[in-house]
């Protein structure tokens, strides 16, 4: 461990550093509005240290028996600064919402924490041992921050299912990989990527099989269709900012991670593996914006639609060419916020004993709390795709991608789905504007700190949305260091 | 909201006896369990039930003598000198001094015999298995002095109404002055097991704690009550025989308001040397003299009096009612059992503690089940 | 040709057990049958010179966590686990799926022992043990996953004790 | 006639291997036989009485009539057990403590070795894990509540000692650099320290949890008698019982051994490098005398003819044997075998001592000197055993090492009882029920 690794390591090192303090004081003494400041801290501390990691870039991180296996590059520093900055943004809401629960609400932090860490390590990763570890880490902390609130059994539900499936999925990965690793006698992904390219695989279908495996796994992780039975239930149990999370944080390292595999070993390129993809993405974006249809909650709704937007980022990652990575990149910074935004308000109004989702619940809500419906209006049209929101253009863009290679066919589905989907999010408008039925409590007041986080989601949906350089500069750079 | 965990488990009822190594007898607790903690309990007695009470109304007076020493049959002594006593007072009889000593003494030897017997028992409860042997051989003593001076070494019916029926015999005295003298040094050699014994101080220490009220309100006597801090001992409080003419102390538990384990532990063992100082003094004033009240060979009270006598026996306050309707049977016979009220407040100690402080809260209340369920 | 037998009894004494495993009601067989499973596996591991493997399959699995397991077992009310079917009614899909599985893997095999070149095993040095070179390659080449993996247990360990915690008051 | 049993060997080695575990098999057995009669026999000393004195001359035979007694007696399966699991139960205790001596190093020669796994000292600990399977299916299987709580007792209790029990070995493992017991002692023959000097604090961690794995008092809660009634073998009788038995003294005897391979040196004599206490060499005849002649006073006391004369021949066969160890060849191939036994029975005296002395740990307590106590310790202890080897370098000296090792191990023991110590999990309990 020289310096330099120490250094490109930094931000990893900090997030777990902060883990353990927030454990150690908690022990010590018990205090909420502490443990969410040194949580913040800590992740700040992280943010900073990415621009040092920056510098040495890339370097990859392992031995000359092991393989590389963690590279850190300015596409993973790009993922982990995502991370972080959405980590963020739960760490606040969470507050807000833990603030109103009686339970231990430090341990949630904790957990947190580890999970960030755990989606950093699958954005740098480069090595199945790296990747499992990581996405482990990932679902572990996730089994209990689903679980957390314990006296709900809904939570509970969440959490067992999310347990069961995530260990299922986990195995088809692992098992996956395991063919994989017959086949090439290697874990390290540049060493597949060398084999892979070059065509020796004397045994075809061992490989097929092994990568058919893992897209399972990699299914049952992101719910595309048809592994995304799970989606609703766990969206709709768990607690508001661990939605926010799952949907987010969890799934944007996995596409970190599915964008660096797949195109770092050229899997994609079988045909086999690119039909699979197809299908798999035009079943999510049919199963999401149909399933979406029927549903009279919320968090239910936001479940199906997170469904047909991964399908949709899996339609810009079969586009693949020039504009594939970036759209996907673009399109995952986009959902970022906008679900963040739609969650945070969902965290917001809800009070202690359960959770807001049902449509009742969010009536006439641009009346009682204008800021608020305004934050939820603005949530939906980026998800619905309306121009000069950030969801606008990051369609705008997959399809550009999808042209560009000429996928046709997934395109015209992309779009025939969307204008499905603007039906579910206008039922849901149409509740927000409606005259409110004046019996309805309100929510408990916004903490400042929430309240601030909302209001620059919102900014941003609309400054992406209508100005987009900035950031697509930046992902064009990010993503041109993936081709090394 | 639910009280319950999601991983908690189902509660467990066990059965603690009638036949097991550490209820002392044939007590029978229903324990609660919530893995190894006790949710709640509750004591069945009636399994060493004989009707000793009824069995009273169909004897003399005298011939019901014997029968009580098969209540607190490790305390036999205790038990007949308070039936005595209750009848004497029925009568209104006055018993000579030289009887009155000897009363004193062979009672407190009894006292320190039981107390053995608590102690080697309570301790193998625990885990200990070495004391039970060394305390056993100390009463072994105790006992023979009782065999030499009546002929009986448990169930001794050793006193009569109205004084005794034997004089000391010869080498009495020495023989008890010298078990004073060699019991101190014992007494010392079993707290060197146990009382500095890290273990032991974890296993009673905190453990069946009884606070001073709740022991007021069970009617909680004897070591038991003082061990939680109330200096109440029927000797001191209501003087018989000649125990207002001799020194000693009345020891308490360490703690202000509540007593646990240990506190009755060492009120018990201060409670042994208190009583060798008692025997000490009652042997220097034994005086050649009468040993016989004047109370006839036919008892037969006056009709329609009635007497409660108590005594400080070595598990607490043992009364005896005697109701007389002027024949030579008692019309009724109701005994107070120290071992019995003593048992109520088990559950109090009980709750919340695991199964094997279940063991050491039976073993602190030192109950004996014939003196329960007579 | 010892350790070929040995080999074969081995193997089938594992997936015969580990089928066992799967169809037994009671769930303290299903547990015992486990443990015999996950013996005859160690017992391959020795046969492969992997002593290491083979002590910390059975101190780790054996020893540790199927006692655990057997804890909580015991807690459970076994009797009414007995009565409860133990498959669900996808049964006939899940087999299909192992069936497909098991086709691709015996033509992986088919095609040959030359298509699994497990590429070429690191071989100690002569002087170095089993051991030590396990702990070599975990230490040297892996130290950054052994470090994350202890992160996994910590976190696992958080959120267990999170769960079973009893509530305040 | 050596060449040839050489010759004997080479050739047959599986052959030699099986005479060594049949002879090792055979003499245990004997061992442990006599170990419940010796500890009868040491407690009743302890306590005042006699012991057994029936069978035999002083209850000699006391373990045979035992042994005789509970294959008589009928063996019992309660309704309702599961009747497999709980015929195999003590099976699967009594084999995984036999097993483990096969790696048990008598002496220096390879032939008082069965076998020298490099992995030893994993292979024990592997092994040794596996008794815990025993009681606690024992437990289970007998369908009864008590045994059941025993076997949930003893399954949390063995699990949580052998953590303490695995670091307190790896801290002899850092110390020995080596994962076989041959090895273990050869490194300790070679620096002239036993690793108990090395690892006090290892030492005692490792034997307060060798008394828990064994189910010892103070740490034998499984069977607790006054609480559990006997614990996980309530249900069982007879033949099965004996085997917990001699599964339960067996494991005594195995514990012992190992903490004497471990840190006493295994076969060495103690202070084998220094030569003024060479006439240490010649203890093994010097004792088997003085047992012929206490043997030879008793005999001429005692009043049963038949007894009397069995003792003379005990004795006459001791002074005997004494006569063919005093030969110098055969007492230098004795010498290992004695000291290693001598020390083995060393420490199986202290565990009766201690059944003799302590009272009974309750279940929770039990976890907290494990957890917070124990872990902690040998944590430390490992720490700091790992940083004065990195301070003290390849060769160091051995008084520099001792010294450095002893100022760590209490520092360690030191530092945390202070952070252990500070404040005990009952006290807020107390105050509260008390109101104080």
């Amino acid at each position: 461990m020289t310096v330099r690794n120490l250094t490109a390591l930094a931000p990893l090192i900090i997030v777990s550093a902060t883990a353990l303090a927030v454990m150690m004081a908690a022990a010590l003494r018990r205090n909420h509005a502490a443990a969410a400041l040194m949580t913040l801290g800590g992740i700040a501390a992280a943010f900073a240290s990415l621009r040092a990691a920056a510098v040495l870039r890339p370097l990859a991180i392992g031995s000359s028996e092991a393989g590389q296996l963690l590279v850190i590059d300015g596409y993973g520093l790009f993922f982990m600064g995502l991370i972080l900055l959405g980590s963020a943004a739960v760490v606040v809401l969470a507050h807000g919402y833990l603030e109103r629960q009686a339970e231990h609400r430090e341990e949630f932090y904790i957990l947190l924490l580890v999970a960030v860490l755990g989606s950093m390590t699958l954005a740098a990763s480069s090595h199945f041992v790296s990747f499992f570890l990581g996405l482990e880490i990932l679902s572990v902390a996730l089994y209990a921050m689903n679980a957390y609130l314990r006296a709900r059994a809904i939570s509970l539900e969440a959490g067992i299912k999310y347990l069961v499936l995530a260990a299922a999925s986990a195995t088809f990965l692992l098992f996956g990989m395991a063919l994989l690793y017959a086949e090439f006698g290697t874990m390290s992904f540049d060493y597949l990527a060398g084999q892979m390219t070059a065509g020796i695989y004397p045994n075809r279908a061992m490989v097929t099989g092994g990568i058919a495996l893992m897209v399972t796994g990699f299914g049952f992780k992101l719910a595309l269709a048809p592994f995304h039975l799970w989606t609703p239930d766990i969206y709709e149990g768990a607690p508001a900012p661990v939605t926010a999370f799952v949907a987010t944080v969890s799934k944007g390292a996995m596409f970190a991670l599915l964008l660096r595999y797949f195109y770092s070993t050229g899997a994609y390129r079988l045909h086999s593996v690119f039909v699979v993809l197809a299908i798999i993405a035009a079943a999510s974006m049919l199963a999401g914006n149909l399933g979406a249809l029927l549903q009279n909650n919320l968090k239910r709704i936001l479940a199906y639609s997170s469904i047909a937007h991964m399908g949709y980022v899996l339609v810009a990652f079969l586009a693949a060419g020039d504009l594939g990575p970036e759209a996907v990149t673009f399109y995952l910074i986009a959902y970022f916020i906008t679900t963040l935004a739609a969650f945070g308000v969902v965290t917001a109004l809800s009070p202690a004993d359960r959770d807001a989702g049902r449509l009742g619940d969010f009536e006439g809500l641009i009346w009682k709390r204008p800021a608020l419906g305004g934050v939820l209006t603005l949530a939906l049209f980026s998800l619905a795709g309306i121009p000069a929101t950030a969801g606008f253009f990051a369609k705008f863009y997959v399809v550009a991608a999808g042209a560009d290679s000429g996928i046709w066919r997934l395109i015209i589905l992309l779009v025939l789905t969307s204008v499905v989907g603007l039906f579910y999010y206008l039922r849901v408008l149409v509740a927000v504007f409606s005259r409110p039925l004046e019996s309805r409590e309100l929510a408990p007041q916004v903490p400042f700190a929430s309240a601030f986080v909302l209001a620059g989601l919102s900014a941003l949906l609309v400054w992406v949305g209508v100005f987009p350089g900035t950031i697509l500069r930046a992902v064009k750079a990010a993503v041109g260091s993936l081709r090394y | 909201m639910p009280e319950v965990t999601y991983l908690d488990a189902d509660e467990l009822v066990i059965n603690m006896g009638p036949q097991h190594p550490a209820t002392h007898g044939v007590l029978r607790v229903k324990l609660k369990l919530d893995g190894e903690r006790v949710t709640g309990s509750e004591c069945i007695i009636g399994y060493l039930h004989r009707g000793i009470e009824k069995i009273a109304e169909n004897r003399t007076y005298q011939q019901f003598a014997p029968y009580v020493d098969r209540m607190d049959y490790v305390a036999a002594v205790t038990n007949g000198m308070g039936y005595c006593e209750a009848v004497e007072k029925l009568l209104g009889a006055e018993i000579p001094p030289r009887a009155q000593y000897t009363r004193m003494i062979l009672a407190e030897l009894q006292r320190i015999a039981s107390h053995l017997l608590w102690l080697g028992t309570h301790a193998l409860d625990l885990g200990a298995m070495t004391p039970v042997f060394y305390t056993f051989r100390e009463r072994e003593e105790i006992l023979r002095i009782f065999e030499n001076y009546c002929g009986a070494r448990l169930t001794t019916h050793a006193f009569r109404i109205g004084g005794l029926l034997y004089d000391l015999y010869d080498g009495f005295e020495k023989e008890v002055r010298k078990f004073s003298d060699m019991f101190l040094g014992k007494i010392d050699e079993y707290e060197q097991l146990l009382t500095k014994n890290r273990i032991w101080l974890e296993r009673t220490q905190n453990v069946g704690i009884l606070k001073a009220e709740d022991a007021i309100a069970y009617a909680v006597t004897g070591p038991v009550l003082r061990g939680s801090g109330v200096k109440w001992d029927v000797r001191k409080a209501q003087p018989y025989e000649a125990y207002d003419k001799v020194e000693f102390d009345v020891p308490v538990g360490r703690h202000e308001g509540w007593g646990d384990t240990y506190d009755r532990y060492l009120v018990r063992l201060a409670e042994m040397r208190q009583s060798v100082r008692i025997i000490r003094q009652a042997v220097e004033r034994l005086e050649s003299g009468p040993i016989f009240g004047k109370v006839g060979k036919i008892i037969k009270p006056p009709a329609g009096f009635e007497v409660y006598h108590a005594i400080e026996s070595p598990k607490g306050e043992l009364g005896y009612l005697v109701v007389s309707d002027g024949t030579t049977h008692p019309y009724r016979v109701r005994v107070r059992p120290p071992s019995f009220v003593n048992l109520q407040a088990f559950d109090l100690m009980a709750r919340g503690h695991l199964i094997a402080d279940v063991v050491a809260i039976i073993g602190t209340i030192d109950i004996v089940l014939g003196e329960v369920d007579r | 040709m010892l350790a070929q037998s040995v080999f074969l009894i081995l193997a089938v004494v594992a997936l015969s057990s580990g089928v066992m495993v799967i169809t037994r009601r009671n769930p303290v067989h299903s547990v015992i049958w486990l443990i015999v499973t996950l013996f005859s596996v160690g017992g391959i591991f020795l046969l492969q010179y992997a002593q290491f493997l083979f002590a910390v399959q059975i101190i780790l699995y054996v020893g540790g966590i199927m006692v655990l397991y057997l804890f909580v077992i015991m807690l459970i009310r076994v009797e009414t686990v007995a009565k409860q079917a133990p498959y669900s009614r996808q049964w006939a899909i899940g087999l299909g799926a192992v069936l497909v599985l098991a086709c691709e893997l015996m033509y992986g095999v088919y095609k040959g022992v030359e298509s699994f070149h497990l590429g070429t095993p690191s071989r100690p040095p002569v002087d170095m043990n089993n051991t030590e070179a396990v702990a070599g390659v975990l230490y040297n080449n892996y130290m950054l996953p052994v470090e994350i993996a202890s992160l996994l247990l910590l976190v696992a360990m958080v959120g267990a004790v999170l769960m079973a915690k009893k509530r305040f008051e | 006639m050596f060449n040839d049993a050489v010759q004997f060997v080479e050739n047959y080695p599986l052959l030699v291997a099986a005479i060594k575990i049949v002879i090792v098999f055979l003499v245990l057995s004997g061992v442990v036989a006599y170990m419940v009669l010796a500890e009868r026999k040491v407690l009743a000393f302890m306590q005042a009485r006699l012991g057994p004195m029936r069978v035999g001359p002083w209850g000699l035979f006391q373990p045979a009539a035992d042994g005789l007694k509970l294959l008589l007696k009928e063996d019992i399966i309660p309704a309702g057990a599961d009747k497999f699991v709980f015929l195999i139960a003590p099976v699967i205790s009594v084999v995984a403590a036999f097993t483990v001596f096969a790696v048990i190093p008598y002496g220096p020669s390879s032939a008082l070795i069965i076998t020298d796994l490099n992995v030893g000292l994993l292979f024990v600990v592997a092994v040794s894990s596996l008794g815990i399977y025993g009681i606690i299916l024992g437990g289970w299987a007998s369908n009864s509540h008590y045994p059941l709580l025993g076997s949930l007792r003893s399954a949390a209790q063995l699990v949580s000692y052998e953590i303490p029990a695995g670091m307190a070995i790896v801290g002899v493992l850092l110390v020995s650099n080596s994962l076989s017991l041959v090895k273990i002692v050869e490194a300790q023959q070679s620096s002239g320290l036993w690793n108990f000097f090395l690892q006090p604090l290892g030492f005692l961690i490792f034997l307060i949890a060798a008394v828990a794995e064994t189910n010892r008092n103070p740490f034998d809660l499984p069977e607790a008698e006054s609480e559990l009634t006997a614990g996980f073998h309530t249900e069982y009788s007879g033949f099965r019982f004996a085997l917990y038995f001699m599964a339960e003294y067996t494991s005594m005897v195995l514990v012992s051994a190992l903490a004497v391979v471990l840190f006493w040196g295994g076969w060495l004599r103690p202070f084998a490098s220094v030569a003024a206490l060479d006439f240490l060499n010649y203890l093994p005849p010097v004792s088997l005398l003085m047992i012929a002649g206490v043997v030879f006073f008793f005999a001429r006391r005692n009043p049963v003819p038949a007894e009397k004369w069995f003792l003379v021949a005990v004795a006459a066969g001791s002074a005997v044997l004494a006569g063919v160890v005093a030969v110098p060849v055969v007492i230098t191939a004795v010498q290992p075998i004695f000291w290693f036994t001598a020390k083995v029975f060393a420490l199986l005296y202290a565990f009766i001592w201690y059944r003799a002395t302590f009272p009974r740990y309750r279940y929770d307590q039990l976890m907290n000197v494990g957890w917070r106590w124990l872990i902690p310790l040998a944590l430390g202890n490992l720490i700091a055993t790992a940083c004065v080897l990195w301070w003290a370098g390849p060769n160091p000296g051995r008084l520099k090492l001792f010294f450095a090792m002893l100022a760590a191990n209490l520092a360690v023991a030191i530092v945390v009882a202070l952070l252990v110590g500070w404040r005990s999990p009952t006290a807020a309990a107390v105050e509260k029920q008390t109101g104080s």
